[in-house]
């Protein structure tokens, strides 16, 4: 397909163009439309303005994401544009290939919508409630713990550790994930606890 | 660091300039402009370039434009070439310099150079396909486009590209409807090391110098401004720490001029061909008048009958 | 960092080594390239390949990955022997004029001490002499053969300029070049900056790499200065926060450490940790640690956590071996020892060594949870993409449960950038279908967790039970909430030590600073380092005021910065011993005849006294240490050692593969591949158009970079028939991938102890999920070793063969 | 038996008063207006795109961009049309002694004195420089006119080589357009020869006049040769 109209046809209707080309071919009757549209409309004008910071380096350059509605006011916010934050002591509005192209990882095609389930030796991901997913994994994560907790080692020393099951935490979740992270995995006795820090 | 434009507002404003601003105005004349914009000018400061092609990306976000997912053919371009959906393209040169044994890599940021003198516009037939106001900006403008493609042939820079989709010519716009509301270009926005500043164009030349010194401190003695008067002058200039050969960045032309051979056709041809038409129908009314008809007289018919009578069977 | 991205604008010289900032962090190389257009700075890059960074340079050297050690320490003895040395600033400063124990030495490459069956040293010669008064002995006038400086010398002898062109391939002349412009800012008014990122951490010696630049640094005064330092470049947004609140095998916030099992109860847990200072009148700050960690269990357990219990010191796991590290995991998985695994983001299918390995491991496993934006690899690792994914689904019995998450732009929170700068982040659009905030996810477990041991019973659920869970909707904490429990408060009310009769913070009221915390269970923090981040001023993290006095380049009241809102760490050290700035022109904090002022929060007691108190407050000797005594695994000074596959012996020890402390699991050993089959030095890398694995899902990045490829010098593609565009064939001992070739004249063949080798370059980005073109990555030929101290994979040297592909390719 | 040399296959006369000759059968008619009118619309199009001042002629096809889009395919539509016309007519359209002759007294022509020139077969010299004449031009024209088809063949030439063709294209156009006011005036001048072309007939004095040898040929069926040279008609 080719994709360099797909996302250009949303921006204008078919019947401006029209107009503007039957106009355009009699030379002069076409200034009006030609004017009118030789100069985008602003599309940022009536968006909200959000700030956040870029969550791909550590760089951590501010950003302003535009969107058509307001969470704040309990709306729905679909964000439909991205640019940097000039107010930005780091990167004063600049972003890198990557930090521009953010409005497309939010809304790539390739995001998760739904929780799903493969089956051992199962080929393909099933559908699967929150509810009924969240159930089966205290489930998995209890039985292992009770079948596998270590209260105290040989020496008798007290140990209270749970060696089989792991916890791997990302590189880009919040502090505030983190620590609520960090308070669950721990309670468990989880040791093998890690995160991208090192790789 | 050059000091950036603040935030775009998401409150309606007017626009800073429009239709009255236009100078040029593609087969078609306008009435000249009640006012002078100040000129601006896009600065592309090649040395400061790191090729990260924030610039193309930003260009196809602010755009809504969408280009292909390519391949890789052993080389940094992607895409390729610049499309109808890519204003603008990282071009990578891997230079050898002699006088040092240094590898540079030389990287230049391709697309529309908004010319003074745009030969887009002087090839442009269809009136008002192309327009160029008095702040320098060379705009195209979709609804009186034909797509003929003679922008491409006329353009000195190569740089229009007709889409397959909609058969509309297509280049970098300066972020036109950025710049009407006080904004920058996209691209200079998100450059990371400001190697793209956009401004008036006189503080770009001053801006260029001090950065034209700091090179030639460096050793580049041979860094300057590219902002050729072959097409009299450019809204998109380049700091080249090579001035001396352009061509050593992707075939940056030397000395660009709008084709002799598109000269002539949009020139003397134009008027001359109308001329010859006309006066070829002139003379045939001049020899009608003249000699008056030719007709066959009734002699002729006789004669012709007695030939057919004298060879029965004839024919 | 040491120092801030805003901060790089202000310096004389940057080296770009172990990183290529310019092309995984182009928006902070912004900085220097201001550094260049203001000050007239200079910009040197030492790299393998001539990278992005070096298109911009000033300065241009070569080097044969995995080689950092020879060149720093190459870089030391220039200076040394040119006495090119911050002396006043090296004497007062570093440990240089302390003595070392007599046992003490280095060998053919080994250090005194060495166990070759363990592969561990016995580091008890690795210390100093203490004298009677219990301080270290020390010798200010550098004669004594033990002291640290004459044994620096010695150690770096061996790495003359012949001898880094033997080892590193640089041209001496080039290297020459490099080490002039260095010596320069030993210059009290002369600044390098040290910008590197995992460069240097992904080698079996990544941690020395850092040591060596940081030793190097210290020698030239450059630390604590503006535009110095060493500055590490996060790889991720929060990199440095998760390993703040230290989301690790061994780790407590604040960089408190789990107990092991030999510490059998708290007190002998803390009798390791008294921090006593080693010389007279110095802050070893860590003598708190009391105060941090009991604060920490307030937080975790709240009331359950009482002086009888040790503050729960028991419900937290002990461990056995020193760290359960990704590779000691996945070894564990492949073995079968492991039933389940969570991964909270993260791709750990392309992002561990030896990709067979990593899916042999996610196979065995009982379970497999996955938390994520995107849809990755690895929740698809059981899933056959043909040769991008050649597994047979019906062998893996592992049941997968993928979860969807929100991404950055729909939930609020706080993430650290690599300048240590806590900055608040808001939602601003609406989650996509059913995708949830991880904070409610972690909940929604916990809460699950707890109901199950509430009607069944189970071993010790008392821990779980009773998690401190302060948050008005328990199914759902919310973020400010949560930082404000990680800022801290007051439980009962908090008084002044020096007159107890003063209220210093009202019961519950948020703390101001960790100054404020108390080892007798009064007040729970979350991450002591963390304090001040939400007080009673409010969210500090989300403060925007970008003005910055002087343009000094500190941005105080943007954001909050830890520790203490502190933007340049050991800042006292840019003031001399009377405190005044070594550079008056880059002023960061100065003595004012009673207390310390200045642009940034003085990194010391504000009345410590310039010539009494060391500026390095977080070592019980005030100084820092140029020999580490045994901080670490490999050594008390970096040595040069081969990564563990090379393709020449070390020149300097013959007879040592490898770091001989590194950890090397049984099975991996016979993994390493031998410069015979594999003649290539191998490195892998970023490219500036992507992101990880992650910009492979977003369009625009596919178009910048659609295709995976690897990069090699005309020369090898002469002498191996491979064309510019055509596809080739990369094998290691572990797998072999298949690519695009870039032909390039800017990697170029090195000489390294007489021998040409040939460099790759593999970069990271493709996969089998996503929009770019499918593609497999450097895990699949990287060995499964890592750093002898923290265990970051070898991703950046390690050796293959390729040979050019000419069957048609799908 | 063998057909004299330069009568057309279906040319006929028809003795009676007057004398009438068949000179084009009615496909030949068809296939030379379907030229002529797609000359004409190029002819139209094309002057738009090449002056300003007559762009208004798109509005005759319906906007710029489709005149853009259907000038190619006119283009065509005249190649084809041209190229039956072509091999219908080359061989009366060959070069003869007479017709030097013909040209050299084309003064005599233009003032009406035909009895000065030598007796003509189908075709003048005139007309057969017309024929030919256009025959090039066309190959020109169809040529360059490729190489500025965008929308199909813009990858296969350099912007130098379109630059080239451009300006080929504008001069043949010129000249093709004032090639051809010579030959609608020439018709129109010589009275009863749009008949021809219309009902497919012209009056055998028409024929006696202006292509003489023609009539004698169809008449005698056989080749005459006495109409070469300079011999005056009686």
């Amino acid at each position: 397909m080719n994709m360099e109209l797909s996302r250009r046809t949303l921006l204008k209707g078919a019947g401006v163009g029209l107009a503007g080309t039957a106009l355009g071919a009699f030379g002069f009757g076409g200034i009006e439309a030609a004017y009118a549209d030789a100069i985008r409309a602003f599309k940022l004008v009536g968006t909200t303005e959000t700030r956040n910071t870029c969550p791909y380096c550590s760089v951590a350059c501010g950003v302003i994401m535009y969107s058509k509605g307001d969470l704040t006011k309990g709306e729905k916010a679909e964000i439909t544009h991205i640019e940097g934050d000039v107010d930005h002591p780091t990167n004063r509005g600049t972003l890198c290939p990557k930090g521009a192209a953010l409005l497309d990882f939010v809304k790539s095609e390739t995001r998760l919508t739904k929780p799903r389930i493969r089956k051992p030796g199962a080929d393909k991901f099933e559908d699967i409630s929150w509810n009924d997913a969240l159930d089966r994994i205290a489930r998995l994560m209890k039985d292992d713990r009770d079948a596998n907790f270590e209260a105290q080692n040989q020496d008798g020393v007290t140990v209270n550790r749970w060696k089989t099951t792991g916890f791997l935490a990302a590189s880009a979740s919040t502090n505030e994930t983190a620590f609520l992270t960090y308070k669950v995995v721990r309670s468990t006795g989880i040791l093998a606890f890690d995160n991208q820090a090192r790789v | 660091m050059y000091p950036p434009l603040p935030n775009p507002s998401v409150q309606p404003s007017a626009m800073q300039y429009g239709q009255e601003d236009l100078v040029r105005r593609s087969a078609s004349t306008v009435p000249t402009p009640p006012r002078q914009l100040t000129p601006v000018a896009k600065l592309i400061d090649v040395s400061k370039c790191i090729g990260c092609k924030a610039c193309q990306v930003a260009c196809l976000e602010w755009n809504d434009m969408r280009e292909e997912v390519g391949v890789n053919t052993g080389v940094y371009e992607n895409p390729h070439d610049l499309t109808p959906a890519s204003f603008t393209l990282m071009r990578f040169t891997e230079w050898e310099n002699g006088e040092t044994g240094n590898l540079e890599w030389l990287i230049r940021k391709d697309g529309c150079m908004h010319c003074g003198d745009p030969g887009c516009l002087k090839a442009c037939p269809a009136p008002g396909a192309i327009v160029q106001y008095s702040n320098g900006i060379v705009d195209f403008v979709k609804e009186n486009c034909i797509g003929c493609g003679y922008c491409v042939k006329g353009c000195p820079f190569n740089i229009p590209r007709i889409s397959k989709v909609d058969h509309k010519a297509y280049k970098c716009t300066l972020c036109s409807d950025r710049v009407a509301v006080g904004q920058g270009p996209a691209c200079a926005k998100a450059c990371p090391t400001q190697a793209i500043v956009f401004g008036p164009k006189e503080d770009m030349i001053q801006h260029a110098n001090a950065r034209i010194e700091d090179l030639k401190s460096r050793g580049f003695q041979n860094a300057g401004l590219y902002d050729p008067p072959g097409v009299g002058g450019t809204h998109v200039m380049y700091v080249l720490h090579h001035a001396d050969k352009p061509e050593i960045y992707a075939d940056l032309p030397k000395d660009p001029k709008i084709s002799p051979v598109v000269e002539l056709w949009k020139g003397l041809t134009k008027y001359a061909g109308l001329t010859a038409i006309a006066s070829f129908v002139g003379i045939g009314f001049l020899h009608h008048i003249v000699s008056g008809a030719n007709r066959v007289s009734a002699e002729d018919e006789r004669n012709a009958k007695r030939l057919t009578e004298n060879q029965p069977g004839g024919g | 960092m040491t120092n801030s991205w805003t901060d790089i604008k202000n310096t004389d010289l940057v080296i770009i080594m172990g990183g290529n900032a310019a092309e995984a962090h182009p928006c902070g190389f912004k900085w220097v390239t201001e550094a260049k257009a203001n000050r007239g700075a200079k910009l040197i890059v030492v790299d393998p390949r001539f990278t992005r960074s070096a298109s911009v340079a000033d300065f241009y050297a070569p080097i044969r990955q995995g080689t950092d050690i020879a060149f720093i320490l190459g870089l030391i003895n220039y200076c040394i022997q040119n006495d090119k040395v911050h002396w006043d600033y090296v004497k007062a400063f570093t440990n240089a004029t302390y003595l070392v124990k007599d046992g003490f030495s280095f060998k053919d490459g080994l250090f005194s001490g060495y166990d070759e069956s363990k592969r561990e040293y016995d580091k008890s010669s690795w210390d100093y002499q203490i004298g009677e008064d219990g301080f270290v002995m020390v010798d200010d006038t550098l004669s004594n053969p033990r002291c640290v400086w004459n044994l620096l010398k010695e150690h770096v002898s061996v790495y003359t300029p012949e001898m880094v062109e033997r080892i590193c391939g640089t041209p001496k002349d080039k290297y020459l070049k490099v080490a002039e412009m260095v010596a320069e800012t030993s210059s009290p008014t002369k600044t390098m900056t040290s910008m590197y990122a995992l460069g240097w951490t992904q080698h079996s010696k990544g941690s020395q790499n850092i040591r060596s630049m940081a030793m190097l640094q210290l020698i030239l005064g450059n630390i604590g200065m503006r535009g110095g330092g060493m500055n590490a470049l996060r790889g991720h947004s929060n990199i440095q926060g998760l390993t703040d609140i230290g989301l690790m095998s061994n780790l407590i916030p604040g960089y408190l450490t789990i107990p092991t099992q030999k510490e059998v109860d708290f007190a002998t847990y803390m009798s390791t940790r008294g921090f006593k200072p080693l010389r007279p009148d110095q802050m070893s700050y860590w003598q708190n640690y009391k105060k941090f960690f009991v604060s920490f269990q307030k937080s975790m357990w709240g009331d359950e956590a009482q002086p009888w219990n040790d503050f729960a010191y028991d419900w937290l796991p002990k461990l056995d071996v020193p760290a359960y590290d990704v590779l000691r995991a996945f070894e564990l998985m492949h073995q079968g020892k492991m039933n389940g695994y969570v991964c909270q983001g993260f791709n750990p299918l392309l992002s561990f060594p030896n990709r067979k390995k990593c899916t042999d491991a996610l196979s065995k496993l009982k379970f497999l949870v996955t938390m994520d934006p995107l849809d990755t690899e690895t929740a698809r690792f059981w899933e056959n993409h043909g040769e991008y994914n050649d597994v047979d689904p019906s062998q893996i019995q592992t049941e997968v449960i993928q979860l969807p998450s929100t991404c950055f732009a729909e939930d609020d929170g706080s993430l650290v950038n690599s300048g240590r700068w806590l900055q608040w982040h808001w939602a601003g659009g609406t989650p996509p279908g059913e995708a949830q905030r991880d904070t409610w996810i972690m909940a929604q477990i916990w809460k699950r967790l707890k109901a199950l041991y509430e009607k069944e019973d189970g071993p010790l659920p008392d821990p779980i039970l009773k998690v401190r869970w302060p948050y008005a909707d328990p199914d759902d904490p919310k973020a400010d909430e949560i930082a404000r429990e990680i800022n801290g408060y007051a439980i009962e009310a908090v008084y002044d030590p020096t007159d107890p009769t003063k209220v210093l913070v009202e019961k519950g009221k948020q703390l101001a600073s960790f100054g404020q915390l108390r080892d007798d269970g009064t007040t729970s923090c979350g991450c002591w380092i963390y304090t001040g981040c939400f007080t009673e001023d409010g969210n500090n993290m989300a403060r925007r005021d970008n003005s910055d006095p002087d343009e000094a380049g500190f941005y105080s009241k943007w954001a909050f910065s830890w520790p203490a809102n502190r933007r340049i760490l050991y800042n006292r050290a840019s003031a001399d011993m009377n405190g005044q700035p070594w550079d008056p022109s880059r002023k960061v904090i100065a003595w004012n005849g009673t207390k310390w002022e200045g642009y940034d929060v003085p990194d010391i007691a504000p009345t410590a006294k310039p010539d009494v108190v060391g500026p390095f407050i977080m070592n019980p000797e005030g100084t820092a240490r140029l020999f580490t005594r045994t901080m670490m695994k490999d050594g008390p000074f970096p040595a040069h050692y081969e990564p563990f596959e090379s393709p020449i012996a070390n020149p300097v020890a013959p007879n040592v593969k490898g770091n001989p402390a590194a950890r090397v699991f049984e099975g991996d050993m016979a993994q390493f591949g031998e410069a015979e089959k594999f003649p290539y030095a191998a490195t892998s890398y970023r490219l500036t158009e992507h992101f990880h694995f992650w910009t492979k899902h977003v369009q625009p990045n596919a178009v910048m970079q659609p295709e995976f490829f690897v990069e090699i010098s005309e020369q090898l593609a002469e002498e191996k028939g491979i064309k510019q565009g055509g596809w080739v064939k990369v094998m290691s001992n572990r797998g072999e991938v298949k690519a695009k070739a870039v032909v390039t004249k800017r990697i170029k063949p090195l000489q390294c102890d007489g021998k040409t080798v040939h460099i790759v370059g593999v970069p990271l980005h493709w996969g089998f999920t996503g929009v770019a073109k499918k593609g497999l990555g450097p895990n699949t030929l990287t060995p499964f070793v890592g750093d002898a101290n923290i265990e970051t994979p070898e991703y950046k040297a390690f050796l293959v063969d390729i040979a050019p592909l000419t069957e048609p390719v799908s | 038996m063998e057909r004299p040399y330069d009568v057309g296959p279906d040319d006929k006369v028809h003795p009676g008063d007057p004398v009438t000759v068949d000179r084009y059968t009615p496909a030949a008619r068809i296939n030379h207006w379907i030229t002529a009118a797609s000359l004409v619309l190029l002819a139209l199009s094309g002057l738009a795109l090449f002056h300003p001042s007559l762009f208004f002629l798109t509005g005759l096809f319906g906007g710029g961009e489709t005149t853009r889009a259907i000038h190619p395919w006119i283009g065509v539509v005249l190649f084809f049309g041209f190229l039956g016309l072509f091999l219908r007519f080359w061989r009366a359209n060959l070069w003869r002694g007479e017709d030097g002759t013909w040209m050299r007294r084309l003064s005599d022509v233009l003032r009406g004195h035909e009895e000065n020139v030598p007796e003509v077969g189908k075709y003048n010299a005139g007309q057969k420089l017309y024929f030919w004449t256009m025959s090039v031009l066309i190959i020109i024209m169809i040529g360059s006119g490729v190489v500025l088809w965008d929308q199909y063949f813009a990858e296969y030439t350099s912007v130098g080589q379109k630059r080239a063709a451009v300006l080929i294209h504008a001069v043949g156009a010129v000249v093709s357009i004032c090639v051809w006011i010579v030959h609608v005036y020439a018709a129109i001048w010589v009275r009863g020869t749009i008949r021809a072309m219309v009902k497919g007939s012209v009056t055998g004095g028409w024929a006696w006049r202006h292509h003489r040898k023609w009539l004698r040929e169809l008449v005698t069926g056989k080749r005459d040769d006495q109409g070469s040279g300079a011999k005056p008609a009686e």
